[in-house]
């Protein structure tokens, strides 16, 4: 209540704040909040099913293309890595660093996008499908729903880029380029534990 | 907690050593491939892979994201939705 | 001073309302206002039709095989001559259930005053993301047809309850509903979204654009529970949504994560869903204990008795939300020891209740009671809720759940704390706030004459249901008289039908209240209630952007009777020492002079 | 219309029973407290000319008292009732030596296999009935429920039976009948467009009756297998 005295003394204009940061960092925030939840649902399922059925779950490398996919793994780090770099670069005013490392993000975000689409259609091709047991069923929803995620990311990265070539962002003003740079490292986050939980264990 | 006087823009951290964090993460993932073929018990492997996992998840989190450099509450809102979702997980897997 | 206000709110002042055109204005509004209203008609419009639904239960079960009334009308697959078929019935109960919970209660909480109360509450210009919002609420409407539509298509609506278990929702060959079902799950992963990105804003909103001197523990507790609310929204839709859109897959492109074939787990379904479950029938009672905090201390002229009780109750009662799911699994087959768990916790949450109750009584005790249509709406729910939350403590209780477990007993509980609860506290809110959201008086007299006949053929209609229940009467049956047990009570079924005909005309005479209102009521002052809080010091309907200059807070929301003042109620923006004592116009004065008073 | 549980002819019944009056009571005190704490509220304080409210924020003995009170009657309840779930339905509970019983529930029928004259499912005198459950009155009763399509649910009013059938799962029950008498099954758990008629006979005989019954049966399974 200490502001409360302060406020009658000095009749101070201050909007009252609650987590010191930006309303776009905030939302973004919240938001990533119900994504996780989102992903739990899928994932906690498909924990919960692997353990009622562990005995017929196939070894790591039986079914899927593990070097591939350890590939694709480092393909969107990759991408994460570009995107924070264009976040530093516009930190620093930097237009073209900007520009140059946003295009890249959305480039190296496509290529994951398919290869992951080349993965499927060899594990259809192999006669893998969604409806191949608990197994097939897990893998290819938990899968696409990121590769999902990832895709609804290149596009708004896209827009994003657009508008860093038309200037829209700034030294001073660049919470886009942070916020959706907090969306596609949050989906890089995910599939690190997919990976690992769905390919390698 | 309301009262805090910080700026809208809390940007005042030392830029991470990005490079550093990728590289990590590119060697970590590495590991975690041969540490799935090693061959070692399986109770192992998963744990160590695990750990990989969070470890990496951890570098993204902190440094990407930079959540490191947010206000304390910011970190306290991104960690929340864990406490829901464990609890989930892990109740219904009484069920075995 | 615009500087200042700028700086104040995050937002610049927004272009006044009448430059923009129609469309705008009115249908792709971001104005919170007006989204707030258009939720406020289209949950109203989906509350109608979950009555009506309900009718056509009510008939079946009081006069089974007899033909409906003009049911002629309806299609030879739904209701030959007018007789109605056991798979329509199951779709009359499913799609009530979905429509009350998630087109009707949810919106009208959720929807209406977290968009129209929040900004207006906290004194901000609007939400934080208004583009959003709009969204949130274009992405309700299609979702609430496409809930509709699936009554015309083939195959009929969902018929599985609107808990739609796994496995009879995913196998139409066993329900034989398919299209049905998928628009059923379709809808409402459109509504779960819709209402994420609402909740987004809520929250943002909230953190971010209080008022200065709006600190947290200043907040109203409509706003409290609004923003507790937004959490459980933001935590529990999506997992929903994930459950939804397995058991789609499960349907259409045979997986089978339910289906006890392959190792599937139809229990899988029920966790998933009650995990949701739970946490939302808490959205759907928080709001609606807001709101009646704010109407009792309003109509009691006392500040709310422990305020800050209040809040931590609100935050115990989300809380537990999120690991009691279990308990309405106790007879599922799930693991008797982690029944035991979720009983404890269950009972855990009538504490919490019980000081918000208790607290409820206390202020209205040595207040000066005025019973105001809303005050008497928020009488009738502390009376009602906790006779729902009473019969709630019998099923928490696992031995006597065996028994009253999908029987009417669990019917009668969901109308005492949807109906009772949710929807009474909603008839206040709209009594409260509909002066200042439309400008316009509703006659006091008519308000009593609605609420008399909805609180008596309310429990004429529903306290019944406990003995139907005790007696052993299963949900979801579309003809009581097949079994021994039941039959005998057929005369309880006529009562109760006969007084819910009752009660939905009483429904339909609020509908003439309201639109009568809307047109010809009188027109209302800023303050009609001689109320504290933010919303009432400013003009009634508000204008675009809400204030003329941002207030600034300097007291707790409920200062009604402050012994420094002779009128008896403070503003939460004014300062005794400032304004005369002598006697305000009741009406409350300007937010301009206000703001001009503590320069 | 009489608004009262229905005869109750089984041990946990009684424990079951016991239990719902005693929670009864408590509500009962409860609501009385509230219900009329709040009409009185609303005559002692209502609106009068020059009265003033007092002014009052809270007070923290009042609020820990009903805190308090609450919680222990909750902490009372969940120990107590917690001690008959476990009589009923922990695993440690179920008696040796049980008369064990099959049902299988299925869209929109019970079929029900009895053990016949040598008590063991899976023997060769094993028989078969739809819709027809018949069990001796005074001896504990396993029930072993499966379903074969969706979920249904084994509901016997007059025991306080109820107990969900899962595909895919084998969930055992147990209850001892302490009556004779001819009751209801009735399907408690919406299983599609035939569960209102999901009935079947229960008939509790006395022991001899019992006996009588199942060797004949038994001897007529036998007949047809050989
Ligand atoms: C607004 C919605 C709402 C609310 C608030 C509640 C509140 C509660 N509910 Fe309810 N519930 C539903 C909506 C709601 N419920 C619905 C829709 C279903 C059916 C779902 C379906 O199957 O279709 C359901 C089903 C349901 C079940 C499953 C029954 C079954 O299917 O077998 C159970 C079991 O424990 C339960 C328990 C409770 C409890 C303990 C509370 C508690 O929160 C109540 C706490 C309140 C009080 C206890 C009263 C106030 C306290 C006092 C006056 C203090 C003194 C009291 C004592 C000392 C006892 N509910
Ligand atoms: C808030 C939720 C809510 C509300 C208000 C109601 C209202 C009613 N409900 Fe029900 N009901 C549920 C939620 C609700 N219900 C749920 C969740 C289930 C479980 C479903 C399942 O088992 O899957 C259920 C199940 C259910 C059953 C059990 C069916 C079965 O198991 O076989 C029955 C049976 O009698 C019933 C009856 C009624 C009746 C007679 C009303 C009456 O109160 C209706 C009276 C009419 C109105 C309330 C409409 C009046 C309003 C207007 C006219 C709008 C005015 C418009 C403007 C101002 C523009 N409901
Ligand atoms: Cu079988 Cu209902
Ligand atoms: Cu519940």
């Amino acid at each position: 209540m200490t502001s409360h005295a302060a406020t009658i003394e000095t009749g101070v204009r201050r909007p009252e704040r609650g987590l010191g940061v930006y309303d776009k960092k905030v939302g973004m925030w919240v938001f990533l909040c119900s994504e996780v939840m989102f992903f739990t649902g899928l994932i906690g399922s498909y924990i919960i099913l692997r353990f009622g059925a562990s005995s017929t779950w196939p070894m790591p490398g039986e079914v899927l293309n593990v070097p591939v996919t350890a590939v694709n793994t480092f393909i969107l780090i990759c991408s994460s890595m570009t995107m924070v770099k264009a976040f530093a670069a516009i930190e620093h005013g930097d237009q073209r660093g900007l520009r140059l490392f946003l295009l890249a993000t959305a480039v190296i975000g496509a290529l994951f996008v398919s290869v992951q689409v080349y993965e499927y259609r060899e594990l259809i091709h192999h006669g893998f499908l969604p409806s191949s047991g608990l197994y097939g069923a897990t893998f290819f929803t938990m899968t696409g729903f990121h590769g999902f995620h990832v895709t609804v990311g290149v596009i708004c990265m896209l827009w994003v880029t657009a508008r860093a070539f038309r200037g829209g962002y700034t030294l001073e003003d660049h919470q886009g380029v942070e916020v959706i740079g907090l969306y596609w490292h949050f989906v890089d986050l995910v599939w690190i534990i997919l990976f690992t939980i769905v390919y390698l264990i | 907690m309301n009262e805090t006087e910080t700026p809208l823009e809390v940007g005042e951290h030392r830029a991470p050593r990005y490079m550093a964090i990728w590289g990590a993460l590119a060697v970590l993932t590495m590991i975690e491939v041969g540490v799935a073929f090693l061959g070692m018990p399986r109770s192992v492997t998963i744990l160590a892979l695990l750990g990989l996992a969070i470890w990496k998840a951890l570098l993204v989190a902190l440094y990407f994201m930079h959540l490191r450099f947010e206000p304390k509450l910011l970190r306290v809102v991104a960690a929340a939705p864990l406490i829901p979702a464990i609890i989930l997980v892990v109740l219904v897997l009484f069920e075995y | 001073m615009a500087t200042i206000v700028a700086e104040a709110t995050g937002t610049p002042i927004l272009e006044e309302e009448h430059g923009r055109p129609f469309i705008r204005k009115y249908i792709f509004s971001t104005d919170h206002k007006t989204i707030g209203i258009q939720f406020l008609f289209m949950s109203l419009f989906f509350l109608l039709v979950g009555g009506l639904l309900a009718l056509l239960i009510r008939y079946q079960l009081a006069w089974p095989g007899r033909p409906i009334p003009l049911g002629q009308g309806l299609p030879e697959t739904v209701a030959p001559a007018g007789v109605m078929l056991p798979e329509f019935y199951n779709a009359l109960v499913t799609m009530h259930g979905t429509f009350m919970v998630f087109f009707a209660i949810m919106p009208l909480l959720v929807g209406v005053y977290a968009n129209y109360l929040i900004p207006l509450q906290i004194g901000a210009r609007d939400m934080a993301f208004p583009r959003l919002n709009m969204a949130s609420f274009w992405i309700s409407v299609p979702a609430g047809l496409i809930m509709l539509a699936s009554f015309m298509v083939e195959g009929g609506a969902a018929g599985a309850g609107w808990t739609s278990y796994a496995p009879l929702s995913a196998r139409p060959d066993l329900s034989g509903v398919s299209l049905g079902q998928q628009m059923w799950i379709v809808s409402l992963v459109l509504l779960g979204l819709g209402s994420i990105l609402g909740a987004v804003n809520y929250i943002t909103t909230v953190t971010n654009m209080r008022a200065p001197g709006m600190t947290w523990f200043r907040l109203p507790l409509s706003v409290w529970s609004l923003f507790i609310t937004a959490i459980l929204v933001l935590l529990a839709m999506p997992v929903l949504s994930a459950a939804a859109i397995m058991l789609l897959f499960d349907q259409t492109i045979g997986t089978n994560f339910f289906l006890a074939s392959q190792g599937g787990q139809p229990l899988l379904w029920q966790h998933l869903f009650w995990f949701f479950g739970h946490p939302e029938v808490y959205i759907l009672i928080l709001p609606a204990m807001g709101m009646v905090s704010e109407i009792i201390a309003n109509g009691s002229r006392k500040p709310i008795f422990g305020y800050r009780s209040m809040v931590f109750a609100i935050i115990a009662i989300a809380f537990l939300g999120f690991i009691v799911w279990g308990h309405h699994m106790f007879q599922s087959g799930m693991n008797p020891a982690l029944a035991m768990s979720f009983m404890i916790s269950t009972l855990v949450i009538a504490v919490p209740s019980a000081i918000k109750v208790f607290n409820w009584m206390a202020t209205m005790w040595e207040g000066n009671i005025h019973l105001h249509t809303p005050m008497l709406f928020a009488v009738g729910f502390v009376m009602l809720f906790v006779i729902g939350g009473l019969s709630g403590v019998y099923m928490a209780a696992t031995p006597v759940d065996i028994f009253i477990h999908d029987t009417y007993f669990i019917v009668a509980h969901i109308h005492y704390v949807l109906f009772g609860g949710s929807l009474f506290a909603i008839f206040g809110a709209i009594y409260y706030w509909f002066p200042k959201m439309f400008g316009r008086m509703i006659n006091p007299t008519v308000g009593k004459i609605h609420f008399a006949l909805t609180f008596v053929l309310f429990n004429v209609t529903f306290f019944p249901m406990h003995g139907l229940g005790m007696g052993g009467m299963m949900r979801r049956i579309y003809d009581p008289e097949q079994y021994e047990h039941i039959a005998g009570m057929q005369d309880t079924n006529v009562l109760v039908s006969l007084a819910a005909i009752g009660l939905f005309a009483t429904g339909l005479l609020f509908l003439v209240i309201f639109l009568y209102s809307l047109f010809r009521g009188k027109p209302a002052p800023a303050n009609p209630w001689n109320a504290t809080t933010l919303e009432w010091q400013t003009p009634s309907p508000p204008k675009h952007g809400n204030w003329k200059e941002i207030p600034v807070v300097y007291h707790g929301p409920y200062e009604y009777s402050h012994p420094a003042m002779d009128r008896d109620w403070l503003a939460q923006n004014e300062r005794p020492d400032v304004v005369s004592p002598a006697h305000q116009p009741a009406t409350g004065s300007t937010p301009l002079q206000k703001g001009g008073a503590s320069e | 219309m009489d608004w009262s549980l229905p005869l109750n002819a089984s041990t946990q019944g009684a424990m079951i029973d016991r239990l719902f009056w005693l929670i009864f009571a408590i509500t009962m005190a409860a609501l009385v407290i509230v219900e009329s704490g709040v009409l009185w509220f609303l005559w002692r304080y209502r609106r009068r000319e020059g009265r003033r409210a007092r002014y009052t924020h809270g007070n923290n003995v009042a609020e820990v008292v009903w805190t308090a009170v609450p919680a222990l009657v909750m902490i009372f309840l969940g120990i107590y009732s917690g001690r008959i779930w476990a009589q009923i339905r922990s695993p440690e509970s179920f008696p040796e030596d049980a008369l064990t019983i099959r049902v299988v529930a299925k869209q929109f029928e019970w079929n029900i296999t009895y053990p016949g004259s040598d008590r063991v499912l899976g023997s060769n005198d094993d028989f078969t009935i739809r819709n027809r459950f018949e069990i001796p009155v005074d001896e504990p009763v396993v029930v072993r429920l499966q379903s074969e399509d969706v979920i249904h649910s084994f509901f016997i009013p007059q025991l306080r039976v109820k107990q969900d059938a899962v595909p895919g799962m084998v969930i055992p029950i147990w209850f001892q009948a302490t009556e004779t008498g001819q009751f209801q099954i009735g399907c408690a758990e919406l299983c599609g467009l035939g569960h209102y008629r999901m009935r079947a006979r229960v008939k509790v005989h006395d022991q001899p009756s019992y006996r009588r019954w199942v060797t004949e049966r038994s001897a007529a399974a036998l007949g047809v297998t050989d």
